[in-house]
């Protein structure tokens, strides 16, 4: 008679871990495989860009400018015959590196100043609150130009510029989340069981953030690669001879008549890249969304 | 131990204790006025005692535990454990209190961390408090799941692996890991199915039984503090209206407002119809309490003097502790 | 009497990506006219599937009704048009639900959502409409009903605007009234306050009820009979006071037993720590919708569980004139046996 | 009730910010119509900084300001001075002083009469180093200026100086009206210059165009086409497309690249014009390894100029065989150096580095034509020889800046930089950039180059007035200076404007100025 | 009431990063061929000899008094400079803004009733695309496409509306995207709420329940993302006025950057700086026109 009792297994007895579920999740949704699928070409592109790269990225052939795409040129040839595929490719490591380091600023930066703002709140989140509306007030862009122009142009100025700018976006972020995981009950009870406060925040209040931290963060890698691009598009991004496609792109204005794939190419590689970053981030944000996921 | 102890310290004691909270305003937030979720509540707990905090929503029965606690800070009073005072503790000392005692919270679901194993998340408390490690710890873990109705395999499980009345079960573990003597039991039942509301109840009453526990049981539900409690103090916007002795309150409440509540409660035995105390509308917002007694706006034996002056907590003959100027007239 | 409204094998699913919910599973039942009909079950029984089933305001997806009949007079519910449906809706049938402070409009006064209903219904002019509003206020107790017609729901506490719900979905002289949890997320003295007013308005206007509630003691003092259901299933139906006084299905026993009384009898409660009394209950948890246990879905939490328990759901046995339950306990022992120990019948 | 009124009001906002914001639009909406008999559009790369000769600096500013605004010579394509505003001068027998005959007759536009006292103001002005005119150092060796008759002003320098009366044909030193800058005081600028020109000042449209109008009481001929537009469209495609719809009647500054589609289209005229700016890059001679001249010489054997020439420019600019452009006086051809790498590598190798060197090169972005793509190339050809050479950038004032420090914080190898001998003289051409004396930050030598006997022969023909004399003086210093290779020549790029085929007269300045006032439509 | 201590520290940000930029302004605004002399007078006489907080209350006691100084490179007032060319913006912004919430909130409106539609994939894969396209780019493309191809329209300058076409679209394309995304995701969420149930139970139709019911509500996070928007279209305004030489603040700001025109820079981030502080109020108004619980807000002691 009793060999049908379960007991008390209500839930799935599945062992499941959350990033595992997470990534269940994110495959599931089309548009994110595409995101992924497009990210990981750049990805594996850029680490092996000398391998892919036909060309020295740096070699000039003025007898051989502004050639269209050809066989021995698949994307034709820039102002100083450089190879423009080859460019590109290496483009592509620098968008990446950008994107990535720049975010890194950000979020180091920025998340202690919304966890530390948010968590002891009083005075001191008044006044950081206040700073932060300030920097907020600039959109990302301006202030990544006023810090360029601070800083001076270059390709590493540019991931600081940019990581900057995206500073008070992670602080507010952060500080909102903070706010709402700070009154839930496991954090009353870790402070009734004596945790510190460092210690609550840093393992118990943060790595919750962490899902908003990283849908953010996709999204801000692609904001990022499109502010640096926008910078070397003003020239106050990447230096010649860099392959930024941003520069790429600025540099081949001048021939967007005679040479229209100076524009159109890395104009379209940006927007793949963009474009893969905001779909994984969309997929991502769907996919730790409890929300959307029931 | 239904007779309350005379000659013993009370486990608990609470003197005025008042929480404000701050409104703000403007620019620069600025204090335009206070919340006075805590006005000046004042009761003991005996050892071993269940002593029951009830009221609606927003009465700030939550608020007094957490205070009690030093979750939030008060704003002023004093407590005292076992004779020690607590609000101002610090240190070594504060450690020590917390210890000794512990909450367990309404929502099983917000109050464990979705990202630590439970055997992690008590673990790491063990630690903190230098009470054990490694695989003693383990032990004492799979020890304190054990007790509270778990199985030791669920010290590796996350806690969106358990159902809602099993989250309860390792909140409770949690509390108790650390070997408390004094518990907040803040609406430990309100947020479950029904179905399982009585074995958390029977679980409670079990583990007080075998450690000694004594409980402030904050609820809303008063068929349920009657089945719990051995007092029972009833608040009204922050301040306590009447204490009493669990059987004297539920045979003969003397406040208006426990004998609103107390006769709003629907009956679940269709054959008796009850007669009902309606109170008229709502209750009066915290930020803005009415002067004189805080229940005056609704109750329906209010006189001239409700209006003005606040009545005292006062004990009557029978035990009970009332703050109304219909039991204790105004001389 | 024909029933004003007739359930007839109601079937709910939930399409998810996970799989299949089936959240109404089979439910039949009556609601009488000028009946209060209270329907009980811990959350996630469907009951609310139940509900919003009849009106059909499930989203689809992911809810799909799947079958059975919801007759209500001549006609079948679920076979009306989307046009059909609507002239019902808020004026036959209407609705008050669980969260009063969600349930209005935030941006919209209240006059202007009580008038909406009315004039939508009724041929009224802005006037006679706007008159009419204010008569159902001022009959569900709201005091200063013309100025409050200005009012943002926001303004208002949680009674309040459970009393506007209901003057609203009063509006049009229903003759069912849906109540959802109506006083589940209010105090219990404002809880009072609404179930007094129902019953005066039950009084007064006549209509009829289905009560949605997990509050076994509300449904007590509401109901004139009770549906419980269990995971998406009908478990039992009785009269109130059948149900309340010989329940038959365990889970319904468990459900009245294990629920501390107001009412507790002092006297049985020994005054020695270790021997209080302790509280029945049912052990175990519900059941997980996306994995619902074969057979009776109650049977890894009942204590007279059979092996035929888990295999097959015990159809519905007619105890007697408006008891129903469905369980192998209450089978004929015929048909018991058949199903458990088919090969012992020679 | 109290909801619609808030809906209105709401309404209400929105609509005004939105008419607000729309004005400007309204306001400027009559400019556009279909090119016009009466109107020649000219499209000019930027926007001039300023009107006011003591804030102009560009050759936008020149352009357009020369149309409103006259100087006393004015400098023929050739480089021959005419009278313009001075009908005759003369000068003492050491050239020390000098005496200028006002035109007489002439009017500002607001009325007020020329006269030898408006000259002296204006000049005065521009001196005045309250004032600090960008060009004030043109007439650095003005000690006096006087009027000695109504019509008659005597300029008083303080040595002799030679190329005085180039250096007063400057479109930058323009004579305005009197009234206009008598009350201004030594920081303040003017914004429409009232001047004696054949074209009055119509409308400045800041950041879009200036519109000048006919000056019917002009003291010369009246020109031919009553409207002058000058639309800023820094960007060359958009210029050419400008071109192309016949949005504009002439563009300047063509890019290279596009010239062989311009001259496919029956209706564009492409005009070619030399120009006096040479494109060099100066090393830090004072450095190491750019104290050796074998260095320096190494890597001007090691750039192919003339590769450069042809491809970037597509032929449209010439490699430089001096340090200054043929047009300009004084110039004699000592160059250019040949392109040989086996060479470079030979000499590199005999100033000991044989495993070539590291080094920086700096260089502008957008600041002449291609620049940052001639760095690039030339990055590139000194890594054949084993140079490697890398790129920085700057803006163009930080730029200055950098390569403006003083030689013993100098921290550049290498500069790219240019230079416009706008007074066609040889002085303008070598003694800032050359002169031992004009060591930044005293001056403009940022090669910190320094040859005693140049120096010698810079001061001499400085103060000769013989011009045979002086040719031969600046031919010697040029071929030293060629021999010490402190830069690596590279090349003065040419002029490219296009025109209407509809349109004659335009006169395309060596200078970068390109004239309307002899303009004309054909049909 | 955030305004005036936000603008504070705008400015003393601003006036910070502008001396944080490396080089001399005095050098600067000598000019290129200044004697030392010169440049040390033209310190003088700018104060740039002072302490830095003395210069910053010279620069405040200046602004209250609307002088921001004059621009180094052409020398007129700042003022005057911004004056000028501040409407053009705010005219492109503007229009951007409209075009973008037009085509943004009605495609989001559609996507959300018709979900999983055809039109609902398509547009949102436009939206994506149009988020992730770099500005200047579309501007480029577009220039290319209907100015240089087609010559449908001028390919830069001011002027007549047709002038304003190109700009407008291209700058307001990344906007109405988001526009659209958010409009979706607000309304979707929107109709998942109760007071939609308690809409539709009353047997309302499904066109009321959407336009009347859940709109209102829907646009209230629109309204928010809408003044964020306006801010972001007048800095994404810097590289669209670059590529079609629209003669506005951006084009100003990126051109005063590269001369090291600090008076104009620090005159144009600040504007800039201040324009978005009165967004935000005049946001923070709209909420109180839309959702009229805004209104009580500060009363209720949270």
């Amino acid at each position: 008679m009793r060999n049908v009792d379960l007991t008390a297994e209500g839930m799935p007895r599945k062992k499941t871990s959350e990033l595992r579920e997470v990534f269940r999740h994110l495959v599931r949704n089309r548009a994110a495989v595409v995101g992924l699928t497009i990210i990981g070409l750049f990805v594996v592109v850029s680490v092996f860009a000398p391998v892919f790269a036909t060309h020295d990225p740096l070699a000039a052939n003025l007898g051989n400018r502004l050639q269209p795409p050809s066989r021995e040129h698949l994307l034709g040839t820039d102002e100083l015959g450089r190879d423009l595929l080859s460019r590109m490719f290496y483009g592509g490591r620098i968008s990446l590196n950008i994107g990535i380091i720049s975010v890194l600023i950000g979020v180091l930066i920025g998340v202690p100043i919304g966890a530390v703002s948010g968590y002891f709140g009083g005075k001191l989140d008044i006044i950081t609150q206040r700073f932060i509306d300030i920097m907020i007030a600039f959109p990302g862009i301006l202030l990544a130009i006023v810090v360029v122009t601070v800083l001076g142009v270059g390709v590493e100025n540019v991931m600081i510029a940019t990581g900057i700018a995206s500073v008070p976006i992670y602080a507010r972020l952060v500080r909102g989340s903070v706010l709402s995981i700070k009154e839930q009950s496991y954090v009353a009870a870790a402070r009734a069981a004596g945790l510190g406060d460092v210690r609550i925040i840093f393992r118990q209040i943060l790595p919750n953030c962490l899902a908003p931290i990283i849908v953010q963060s996709t999204f801000q890698i692609a904001t990022s690669i499109l502010w640096a691009a926008g910078l070397g598009f003003l020239g106050l991004g990447a230096q010649a001879p860099t392959p930024e496609w941003g520069a790429i792109l600025s540099n081949g204005r001048a021939y967007i008549r005679t040479a229209h794939h100076l524009t159109t190419y890395p104009g379209l590689a940006i927007l793949l890249m963009v474009l893969g970053f905001n779909l994984v981030g969309d997929g991502l944000r769907d996919a730790l969304d409890p929300k959307t996921r029931s | 131990m239904s007779a309350p102890a005379v000659a013993d310290v009370p486990v608990l004691s609470v003197r005025d204790l008042k929480k404000y909270f701050p409104i703000r305003t403007g620019v620069l937030s600025r204090v335009s006025g206070h919340v006075k979720a805590v006005d000046g509540v004042t009761f003991d707990i005996q050892a071993g005692e269940t002593f029951a905090l009830v009221g609606e929503s927003g009465c700030g029965k939550s608020t007094t535990g957490r205070a009690i606690l030093r979750l939030t800070g008060a704003t002023d009073g004093e407590v005292y454990y076992q004779g020690e005072d607590v609000l101002g503790a610090s240190g070594e000392r504060m450690r020590r209190l917390r210890k000794a005692m512990q909450i367990v919270f309404q929502d099983p679901y917000s109050a464990l961390n979705p990202r630590k194993t439970v055997g992690s998340a008590i673990g790491e408390i063990l630690r903190v408090h230098r009470m054990a490690s490694g695989a003693e710890s383990r032990e004492r873990v799979e020890e304190v799941l054990v007790r509270c109705g778990l199985e030791a395999y669920h010290s590796y499980r996350y806690p969106h692996e358990f159902s809602g009345g099993q989250r309860q079960r390792v909140v409770i573990a949690r509390a108790l890991a650390l070997d408390p003597r004094f518990i907040v039991a803040d609406e430990p039942i309100s947020a479950l199915d029904v179905s399982i509301q009585s074995q958390i109840i029977n679980l409670l009453e079990d583990l007080q039984d075998s450690f000694q526990l004594t409980y402030l049981f904050i609820s809303h539900d008063l068929s349920v503090v009657r089945h719990m409690a051995d007092r029972v103090g009833v608040m009204y916007l922050g301040k306590l209206v009447e204490v009493a002795e669990k059987r004297e309150f539920y045979r003969e409440p003397l406040h208006p407002y426990s004998q609103a509540l107390l006769s709003a409660i629907p009956v679940s035995d269709p054959t008796v119809k009850k007669k009902r105390i309606i109170l008229q509308g709502d209750v009066p917002s915290p930020a803005n309490p009415p002067a004189g007694c805080p229940f005056h706006t609704r109750c329906p034996y209010v006189m001239d003097v409700c209006r003005t002056v606040p009545p005292a907590l006062l004990q009557t003959e029978t035990g009970h502790s009332v703050a109304c100027h219909l039991v204790h007239p105004v001389t | 009497m024909e029933p004003l409204v007739e359930i007839r094998n109601l079937r709910t699913s939930f399409r998810t990506e996970d799989g299949t919910v089936r959240a109404v599973d089979d439910v039949s039942f009556d609601i009488g006219r000028g009946e209060v009909v209270g329907l009980v079950g811990e959350s996630g029984c469907g009951k609310t599937a139940v509900s919003l089933s009849i009106l059909q305001l499930l989203p689809t997806p992911p809810a799909v009704i799947e079958g059975g009949e919801i007759r209500f007079g001549s006609r079948d519910l679920l076979k009306l048009s989307g046009e059909e449906i609507r002239r019902i809706r808020g004026n036959e049938i209407a609705m008050i639900f669980q969260e009063p402070m969600t349930s209005l409009n935030p941006v919209y006064t209240i006059g202007d959502q009580l008038m909406e209903t009315i004039q939508l219904h009724q041929r009224l002019d802005t006037h006679a409409a706007r008159a009419r509003a204010i008569e159902m206020l001022k009959l569900v107790g709201i005091p200063r009903a013309d100025e409050v017609m200005g009012e943002y729901p926001h303004r208002f506490s949680g009674g309040m605007r459970q009393r506007a719900m209901i003057a609203m979905a009063l509006s049009c002289d229903p003759k069912l009234l849906i109540a959802d949890e109506p006083t589940t997320a209010l105090d219990v003295t404002i809880q009072a306050q609404i179930l007094e007013l129902m019953h005066e308005l039950r009084e007064r206007i006549g209509m009829s009820i289905l009560f949605i509630t997990h509050d076994l003691s509300v449904i007590a003092e509401m109901a004139d009979r009770v549906v419980v259901m269990y995971s998406g299933k009908l478990v039992e139906q009785a009269d109130v006071q059948t149900l309340f006084l010989s329940p038959e299905h365990p889970y319904t026993k468990g459900l009245i037993g294990s629920r501390p009384s107001i009412d507790e009898d002092d006297s049985a409660v020994p005054a020695e720590p270790g021997l209080r009394r302790r509280l029945p209950f049912i052990r175990g948890s519900v059941p997980n919708p996306l994995h619902m246990p074969g057979g009776c879905p109650f049977h890894p939490r009942c204590d007279y569980a059979m092996p035929v328990c888990g295999t097959e759901m015990p159809p519905r046995t007619e105890l007697r004139e408006g008891h129903d339950v469905r369980c192998w306990l209450h089978e004929s022992p015929d048909s018991v046996a058949r199903a458990d120990e088919p090969e012992v019948r020679s | 009730m109290r909801n619609s009124q808030r809906t209105y009001l709401f309404g209400l906002v929105i609509v005004s910010m939105i008419a607000l914001a729309a004005s400007p639009l309204f306001a400027t909406g009559t400019a556009e119509t279909a090119a016009v008999r009466d109107t020649l559009t000219i499209a000019i790369g930027a926007e001039p900084e300023s009107l006011d000769p003591v804030k102009m600096t560009s050759a936008p500013a020149a352009t357009v300001g020369e149309h409103v605004v006259e100087r006393l010579i004015y400098m023929e394509e050739d480089g021959s001075l005419t009278p313009m505003l001075a009908t005759s001068w003369s000068a003492n027998e050491d050239s020390t002083v000098w005496t200028f005959q006002i035109r007489q007759g002439v009017t500002f536009h607001d009325g007020t009469p020329l006269n030898a006292e408006a000259v002296r103001m204006n000049l005065t002005r521009f001196v005045d180093p309250e004032v600090g005119a960008a060009y004030a150092f043109l007439l650095g060796s003005v000690q006096e200026i006087r009027t000695t008759g109504e019509y008659t002003l005597e300029i008083t320098l303080g040595q002799p100086f030679a190329p005085i009366l180039s250096h007063l044909s400057h479109s930058f030193i323009g004579i305005v009206s009197p009234r206009q800058i008598e009350n201004l005081g030594p920081a303040d600028t003017f914004e429409n210059p009232v001047g004696t020109g054949p074209y009055v000042m119509d409308r400045w449209s800041r950041g879009d165009s200036i519109r000048l109008s006919l000056n019917e009481n002009y003291w010369g001929d009246t020109p031919r086409i009553p409207n002058l537009v000058f639309n800023f469209i820094p960007e060359e495609s958009a210029r050419i497309v400008a071109l192309e719809t016949g949005e504009a009647d002439a563009i300047m500054a063509v890019p290279p690249q596009d010239v062989p589609r311009l001259q496919r289209d029956p209706n564009i005229d492409v005009v070619f014009q030399s120009s006096v700016r040479t494109i060099y890059i100066g090393f830090n001679n004072v450095r190491e390894p750019f104290d050796n001249p074998l260095v320096r010489r190494a890597l001007n054997h090691a750039v192919d100029k003339q590769a450069i020439v042809d491809s970037i420019f597509d032929g449209n600019a010439f490699v430089l065989d001096a340090p200054v452009v043929d047009a300009v006086f004084g110039h004699a051809s000592v160059g250019p150096f040949e392109y040989d790498p086996d060479l470079a590598r030979e000499l590199l190798a005999e100033a000991g580095f044989p495993d070539g060197l590291s080094m920086s090169l700096h260089h502008p972005t957008g600041r002449y034509p291609l620049d940052a793509t001639v760095a690039a190339a030339v990055q590139s050809m000194l890594a054949e020889v084993g140079v490697d050479a890398r790129l920085e950038t700057r803006e163009w004032t930080s730029y200055l800046q950098f390569t403006g420090q003083p030689p013993e914080q100098a921290e550049y190898d290498s500069y790219l930089l240019g230079w416009g001998t706008v007074t066609l003289d040889s002085d303008y051409g070598l003694y800032a950039l050359l002169h031992t004396r004009q060591w930044n930050p005293d001056g403009n030598n940022r090669s910190f180059y320094s040859n005693e006997r140049v120096d010698e022969l810079l001061d001499a023909a400085r103060i000769e007035t013989n011009p045979d004399v002086r040719t031969e003086t600046y031919a010697e210093a040029m071929q030293l200076i060629w021999d010490d290779a402190p830069w690596i020549f590279l090349y003065s790029a040419g002029q490219i404007n296009a025109v209407r085929s509809n349109v004659e007269g335009l006169i395309h300045h060596p200078l970068e100025n390109l004239s309307a006032w002899d303009a004309y439509f054909v049909d | 009431m955030l305004t005036i201590p936000v603008v504070i520290g705008v400015s003393i940000i601003v006036f910070a990063i502008i001396r944080m930029i490396p080089g001399d302004p005095a050098r600067a605004m000598a000019g290129v061929n200044a004697t030392p002399e010169f440049i040390e007078q033209v310190r003088v006489r700018h104060a740039l000899d002072q302490p830095l907080h003395v210069q910053y209350g010279r620069f405040m006691v200046n602004l209250v008094q609307g002088d921001l100084g004059r621009s180094i490179f052409s020398g007129r007032p700042v003022t005057t400079e911004i004056g000028e060319r501040f409407p053009r913006t705010l005219l492109l912004a503007t229009v951007a803004l409209v075009i973008a919430t037009i085509i943004g909130v009605s495609a989001g409106i559609v996507s959300a009733t018709k979900r999983n539609s055809v039109f609902d994939n398509a547009s949102m894969l436009v939206a994506l695309v149009g988020v992730a396209a770099p500005v200047f780019w579309m501007a480029l493309m577009l220039q290319l496409l209907f100015a240089v191809q087609l010559r449908w329209l001028p390919a830069t300058g001011i002027g007549a509306v047709r002038h304003l076409v190109l700009p407008s679209i291209t700058l307001g394309t990344a906007s109405a995207a988001l526009m659209a995304r958010i409009t979706r995701s607000s309304m979707l969420d929107v109709l998942r709420q109760d007071y939609i149930t308690t809409a539709r139970s009353k047997g309302l139709g499904e066109r009321i329940v959407v336009y009347k019911h859940a709109l209102k509500n829907a646009l209230i996070p629109v309204v928010t993302v809408l003044g964020l928007q306006f801010g972001i279209l007048l800095g994404g305004a810097v590289l669209t006025e670059t590529v079609f030489a629209w003669p506005g603040v951006g084009r100003l700001l990126v051109d005063a950057i590269l001369r090291r025109d600090y008076p104009i820079v620090q005159g144009t981030v600040m504007l800039l700086a201040f324009l978005f502080v009165i967004i935000n109020l005049v946001v923070d108004i709209a909420y109180a026109f839309l959702d009229p619980r805004v209104h009580y807000r500060s009363e209720s002691g949270e």
